[in-house]
């Protein structure tokens, strides 16, 4: 039987094959990663309800597990308005806008050693690209509703996530300096070797600057002024309904899964264990079931992922909602001088052979 | 200064007071309020509530300061703690007896008592012993009694006997056990006796047929004007949601004063009869089908527009606004006739160019009251105009003779000088008039009526009063008007009026009489009083002539109108529904009555007097001012843009302008002897409750012992 | 020294740290949520519902159309007209309540001197016509008579207090 | 079998290039035009990246997709330009702009007609080493062979950006700006001082 299989696989054209083996990788990611937002908005519910003494969604299904499809289900039975004087075509077009670069950028994250959809050198340069356009989606969808609160929502996000796109840039270089390469897999196995080569903690300031800025990149509280509800209603999407905000609300969600990932990969080691480099931890690893405690693998990537989802909500039940002028203030003014100035300091530190980044070579 | 004032002081304020008044009158005049009772301006004083206690200065008791005269340098304090303890003591007193059911009390939210409580009364009462419970009495159907809420101020007696002069309310046994009665078991009856529902300070003597159907605080007032005599007595509307819930007068010394008769007070119910027309109708081959505006507009508008303008009859009642007056007269203008008339109960025209320009008092109503003497001839005044009746009253107290010549006698309740009755009123006057000329010659015109007359006693009486008078009036009333031959009686009227220096008055029928004639609604003079160049038919006329349309406004043939002769297309605009007009007619056009239009009256004495529409219009009525301007439009006339009643009236103003009123009788005429149309039984005198269709659908009215004896006549 | 403080404190991210703390500690405090068709709050006899008229334990009907309700309510959600009944007693011939006009502050219930109109501790109740918003005097007449003892119960609870 | 795809991936890109660059200047509505130009950007990147230039077709998305064309549509969106105006003048810029194009056009032609003479350069890549990154080349002649011109370049942009925050920046007298950080770290006590005084005496 499996010869049968096997023998039908080799007689395919290897074109075939390749595009068979990267289309099911691309399905693969792509549905886990929209499963992962799914839950993310039932567990984003629960976890802000418990903080506010709430219960949170708890009638569809045991728990309320099955609120995701619920809500799922609602929206895509929902008429999408397009209202009378929009662009319709950009109208229509701009959620997809969003979506598409916050999914296209899970083709450079490895998920472990040996998992991912393509292994390119300029990984890191790759995510930067996508994830600024995202930014897109939203000042389409705000001008092309031809609405005054959705154009404002539009233009605040959009300077925001210019702003902090270059401090976030900057975060990486810091990164990139470390690791001393552009591929993402490269970078985790730069912070091979225990919790204590994780980047983490020589790049202590630049992690908050990029986890902060990826908070803000994402228009997620405290930086959600793009919806502002108390003053321009909802921001740029205030306008859609049904499938198209679904799509908008699916972007959102997946740039937080993907800043929480990149996160993770960045400053925390990825998919490696905190236990490596603990000798007599080591010989562990080839336990089945539990082996992946000691040796890394990718759940050890999904449990990085979900405490940064877990900031997230935690962050979103706790701070108020900054004004604007303090974010472009925090943005321009504070992130981006740390940033260059932790650069400078790494690179002199590196020139001197100071440091784990001694080793680094030019 | 003059001994007549005196120098006084309120509250620390010093204060100049006429010598005699009383210390109420100078702290009303000031604005220092003190509660009371019993106190009424237009009423003698009693001072039996004591409410009004006052403290002054070197009295040993607190004084009532409504029976207290003023003395020079009296110091007097409404507000010390001595004279609010003495204040609330009164009051707790009073409420000792009175009963704690305001909710259900109609008065309610416009009480004295229960204003004065707020300010005087106790949170809790001291008192633990029984309460007094008085039976109610039963005085006729206007005015409901609850007498356990009397407080015995007597305002309602003091009223009898001092403003209608017909004692029917008094105070039987005393102390504990007085209490406010007729002495027989009986209801009031008098034109005015309504009045003491204003008057009664507390919630004993109400409003009957408003009974428990509103409340005080709930309805909106709303300015008007009575449309059912030519005094047209000023009241207010109160209406809740559109309805009209009662009436009540509007204080206007040049006319009405605080009073208000019943008929104007009640004939409110007449809105709301079940007799209303409440859609446009039409008669097709003898059958009734209601119809909408536009059709039943384009119905009138073709039947006009077709007919002769020979034969088109115009015929408003005397009491349609003066708006209603100028559209129908500037319709008839445009449809080319003449056959246009408001006078339906004259029945002689022969005089009609010498009338004057509009029939006039002779003098402002509130002058009436300070006549030496007054001839009321052809009248049952305390019916036709019952304010102008109370006036005459005033003025017989007040010393000066008031005559009558009348073929029947009626009642007054004051000290009537001469009352020449028993004979045709053209006989009579002939008398007088003799009695008048002595010794001069009578004028050709009416010496033909005086030959073979000698004047009796009290026709000599009468004359020698108005001539020995400095001011004296001779008013005509209506029943003269009605007279067969009333050019005769004017001009009998006007030679005495002239030969004793009296002045010529008319009292009219209905609201508008003066504005009808102003607008012109008259065959032989158009608006103004410019005569016609040709004159139409008059009102008996139109009725008796074959006309090809005839439009009928506000009447109602069988009440207002004797028969009608076969017409061949009979309009009407009417408020009701009648067996005698679905006869007669073959359209009617449901209008609004008085309270449902806006609209002018012009009073006997001349004063315009306009007012808004106060209610909703009941079923598809509309102000008959505004169909008359559509119908204006659909038959093509000119300048029928109007926008308001206002737009109206100013119009006509402008034409009229300002004319002074004179009842200067200018005639020509030579009356030959008229005795076969002098006969007593052929008088008409209206009775006071079916002056119009409102009053005769008005419940209560109906109810009356003055309606039941003319009912029991009739019948 | 307090500058420095307040450096550290500042890049530190302390003020930050401290209010994460709090919902950190709330989150494992147990929810207070009243999970509403299967538990419901106590009710206090005083709670202002739907609206009845009562009756007197004779079978009359307590309302004498003063009109004190109407008058007073805020929202003007009280329509009564009133005549003379045939026993010829004062009477309302209509009593409506607008329950969308109502705000259920119960000054009605305080303005009436006989304690006719009063509101139950009925509040799940719906319309599901346009109309029915409105509460006649039969459909609060039938409220009262149906709820009497609940409603006997609450005022004789509440009558000490008032 | 590779060479096809790569000749089918190339010709499509190029046509899709070709009619977004179309779109730029055809577009009635300026907020397309210049996500033609986005388009247009991107099909370019996807040429460089067939050249396997990928650090180049990144930072070109990067850079003029990612900052430089958001800042357009910022402006474009913002002045809400009235197409039909700008039009106007279209009839009278005709010729030159057929001059540039013919001009461009006979470039093209040349280049194309010096390559296929063999004058200059040979029509194919050369075949890059495995483990080659054009990012590491790129980076390796940028910091040695031409490390001055690169340094000048970015001292002259750190001018630009200088002198362009000088030029905008408005210093406005009276102007109440908040300290956050004061705010922070206020103390009750520097706010409020409780005086101690003698109850009122009745001399």
């Amino acid at each position: 039987m499996i010869e049968i299989v096997t023998g039908l696989w080799d007689a395919l054209p290897p074109l075939v094959q390749y595009l068979t083996v990267v289309l099911s990788k691309i399905l693969l990611v792509s549905i886990a990663v929209i499963l992962t937002v799914a839950f993310s908005t039932y567990f984003e519910r629960k976890v802000i309800g418990s903080m506010q003494a709430r219960v949170g969604p708890n009638r569809v299904g045991p728990l309320g597990l099955l609120q995701p499809f619920a809500d799922v289900i609602k929206l895509l039975i929902k008429e999408v308005v397009v209202p009378t004087k929009s662009n319709k075509f950009l109208f229509v077009i701009a959620p997809l806008l969003t979506l598409v670069p916050a999914l296209a950028a899970w083709a450079v994250i490895p998920m472990n050693d040996w998992f991912v959809i393509a292994d390119i050198n300029a990984g890191l340069l790759y995510v930067l690209a996508l994830t600024s356009l995202g930014v897109y989606g939203v000042i389409l969808a705000g001008w092309a509703t031809n609405s005054k609160y959705a154009f404002l929502g539009a233009m605040r996000s959009a300077a925001q996530i210019v702003a902090y796109e270059i401090a976030m840039g900057f975060a990486l270089v810091g990164v990139l300096m470390a690791g001393g390469s552009l591929n993402l897999g490269d970078i985790v196995a730069a912070q091979s070797g225990g919790f204590s080569n994780w980047f983490l903690i020589p790049l202590l300031p630049l992690f908050l600057v990029y986890w902060i800025s990826g908070v803000a990149e994402t228009n997620r509280a405290p930086f959600d002024v793009a919806e502002g509800e108390s003053e321009i209603v909802a921001g740029f999407h205030v306008e859609y309904s049904g499938v198209a905000f679904a799509l908008f609300f699916l972007a959102e969600y997946a740039n937080m899964v993907l800043i929480s990932g990149l996160t993770a990969i960045f400053f925390l080691g990825g998919w490696a264990s905190p236990f490596e480099g603990i000798g007599f931890l080591q010989q562990w690893g080839d336990i089945p079931l539990i082996g992946w405690i000691f040796s890394g693998g990718f759940p050890w990537l999904f449990l990085k992922i979900a405490f940064f989802m877990y900031t997230f909500f935690w962050m979103r039940a706790t701070f108020p909602r900054y004004r604007y002028d303090q974010i472009m203030r925090l943005g321009w003014k504070v992130f981006i001088p740390i940033t260059i100035i932790w650069i400078a300091v790494e690179g002199v530190m590196a020139w001197m052979h100071i440091g784990p980044w001694s080793g680094l070579t030019i | 200064m003059s001994d007549d004032v005196v120098n006084i002081e309120v509250d620390g304020k010093p204060v100049e007071a006429r010598k005699g008044q009383m210390v109420i009158e100078v702290t009303d005049q000031i604005g220092a309020y003190i509660p009371r009772f019993c106190y009424h301006e237009k009423l003698s004083i009693a001072a039996n509530c004591r409410m009004c206690l006052v403290e002054v200065e070197k009295a040993p008791k607190p004084l009532p300061a409504c029976a207290t005269p003023v003395g020079e340098g009296m110091k007097i304090f409404t507000k010390s703690p001595y004279a609010v303890a003495a204040q609330k003591a009164t009051m707790e007193f009073l409420l000792i007896n009175h009963p704690l059911d305001c909710p259900i009390c109609d008065q309610g939210g416009e009480c004295e008592l229960q204003d004065l409580a707020m300010g005087y009364g106790r949170d809790v009462s001291r008192y633990q012993d029984g309460k007094r419970v008085v039976k109610d009495k039963d005085i006729g159907p206007l005015v409901s009694t609850d007498m356990t809420r009397c407080i015995h101020c007597t305002r309602c007696v003091r009223f009898g006997e001092e403003v209608t002069g017909k004692q029917q309310l008094g105070t039987i046994e005393r102390g504990e056990n007085m209490k406010i009665s007729t002495y027989v078991e009986q209801g009031i009856d008098h034109e005015l006796s309504a009045n003491i529902i204003d008057l009664c300070p507390v919630g004993a003597l109400n409003n009957k047929p408003y009974r428990y159907s509103a409340r005080a605080w709930e309805m909106i007032q709303h300015e008007t004007v009575s449309p059912h005599d030519c005094v047209g007595s000023n009241m207010y509307a109160h209406v809740l949601r559109g309805t009209v819930k009662r009436v009540v007068p509007r204080n206007n010394d040049d006319i009405n004063e605080t009073w208000l008769s019943d008929r104007d007070r009640f004939s409110y119910e007449g809105i709301y009869s079940s007799d209303r027309l409440q859609q446009p109708a039409v008669k097709e081959n003898g059958e009734w089908r209601s119809i909408d505006w536009e059709e039943a507009l384009g119905i009138l508008a073709d039947s006009l527009g077709r007919a002769d303008s020979e034969k088109v009859g115009l015929l408003a009642s005397p009491s349609s606004t003066l708006e209603e007056a100028h559209l129908l007269a500037r319709l008839a203008t445009h449809l080319g006739t003449a056959n246009l008339d408001h006078r339906v109960g004259q029945r002689d025209f022969s005089g009609q160019d010498a009338d004057p320009v509009f029939p006039w008092l002779g003098c402002s109503i509130a002058e009436l009251e300070e006549q030496d003497a007054v001839l009321v001839a052809g009248s049952n005044i305390r019916h036709e105009a019952p304010i102008l009746a109370h006036r005459l009253r005033k003025a017989a107290l007040r010393g000066a003779s008031i005559n009558f010549a009348n073929s029947a006698r009626y009642e007054y309740f004051f000290d009537v000088s001469d009352y020449a009755d028993g004979a045709g009123l053209v006989e009579l006057l002939a008398g007088i008039a003799v009695a008048a000329a002595g010794s001069k010659k009578l004028p050709a015109g009416i010496a033909a009526l005086t030959e073979g007359i000698k004047a009796g006693d009290a026709q000599k009486g009468i004359a020698k009063s108005l001539q020995d008078g400095t001011s004296s009036s001779v008013l005509l009333g209506n029943i003269a008007m009605r007279h067969r031959a009333f050019s005769a009686v004017r001009d009998l009227a006007a030679f005495i009026a002239d030969a004793t220096g009296a002045k010529l008055g008319f009292v009219t029928a209905g609201a508008n009489t003066a504005g009808a004639h102003l607008a012109g609604v008259l065959p032989h003079r158009a608006a103004g009083g410019v005569a016609r160049e040709k004159s139409g038919l008059d009102a008996s006329a139109m009725l008796s002539a074959e006309l090809d349309a005839l439009l009928l406004l506000n009447l109602e043939p069988g009440a207002d109108l004797p028969e009608i002769a076969e017409q061949n297309f009979v309009a009407a605009l009417t408020p009701y529904d009648s067996a005698s007009l679905r006869e007669v007619a073959d359209l009617l056009l449901p209008v609004g009555t008085f309270a449902e239009t806006s609209g002018t009256y012009v009073n006997v004495a001349g004063t315009w007097q306009s007012f808004a529409g106060v209610a909703k219009p009941v079923g598809d009525a509309r102000p008959a001012w505004k169909v008359l301007r559509v119908l204006g439009n659909l038959l093509d006339a000119d300048g029928f843009e109007y926008v308001s009643s206002e737009d109206v009236r100013e119009e006509l103003r402008k034409q009229v302008g300002d004319p002074s009123p004179s009842n200067e009788v200018t005639t020509s005429m030579t009356h030959t002897r008229v005795n076969g149309e002098d006969a007593m039984t052929d008088e008409v005198d209206v009775p006071l409750y079916a002056v119009d269709a409102v009053v005769r659908r008005a419940a209560a009215l109906q109810m009356t012992p003055e309606a039941k004896r003319v009912k029991s006549d009739t019948v | 020294m307090n500058r420095l403080i307040s450096y550290i404190k500042t890049f530190s991210l302390w003020e930050l740290l401290k209010g994460l703390s709090v919902t950190q500690r709330n989150f494992f405090r147990k929810s207070v949520t009243l999970e509403y068709p299967d538990e419901k709050t106590p009710q206090s006899p005083r709670f202002r519902g739907l609206h009845a008229l009562r009756r007197y334990p004779n079978g009359e009907e307590r309302c004498i159309a003063c009109k004190l309700c109407e008058a007073v309510c805020p929202a003007l959600a009280i329509t009564i007209e009133s005549n003379v009944s045939e026993d010829g007693t004062r009477r309302t011939s209509r009593y409506d309540i607008d329950l969308f006009k109502c705000i259920y502050c119960g000054f009605c219930e305080e303005a009436c001197p006989v304690d006719a109109i009063v509101e139950t501790r009925i509040h799940e109740y719906h319309m599901e016509a346009p109309g029915e918003n409105i509460m006649t005097k039969d459909k609060l007449l039938a409220v009262g008579d149906k709820y009497d003892a609940m409603i006997a119960a609450d005022k004789a609870a509440d009558a000490k207090y008032r | 079998m590779g060479e096809l795809l790569h000749i089918i991936l190339f010709y499509s890109f190029a046509a899709v290039l070709l009619g977004a660059a179309l779109g730029v200047i055809l577009s009635r509505n300026p907020v397309h035009g210049v996500m033609f130009l986005v388009l247009a950007f991107f099909q370019s990147a996807m040429l460089w990246m067939l050249a396997e230039a990928e650090f180049l077709a990144i930072v070109l998305v990067l850079v003029y997709v990612g900052a430089v064309m958001v800042l357009f549509l910022f402006v474009v969106m913002m002045l809400d330009i009235n197409v039909e105006s700008v039009r106007k003048g279209f009839a009278r810029y005709a010729p030159l702009g057929v001059g540039v194009a013919l001009l461009m056009a006979f470039e093209l032609a040349q280049l194309i007609w010096l390559r296929s003479s063999g004058v200059v350069g040979s029509g194919s890549f050369a075949e890059t080493a495995e483990g080659y990154s054009n990012t590491k080349a790129l980076g390796s002649v940028l910091y040695t062979e031409y490390v001055y011109a690169f340094e000048i370049a970015a001292v002259i942009l750190l001018l630009a950006i200088v002198a362009a925050i000088t030029l905008t920046m408005r210093k406005r007298p009276g102007l109440k700006v908040q300290d956050i950080g004061k705010q922070v770290s206020v103390r009750s006590k520097d706010r409020l001082r409780v005086v101690k005084m003698d109850a009122e005496s009745k001399e």
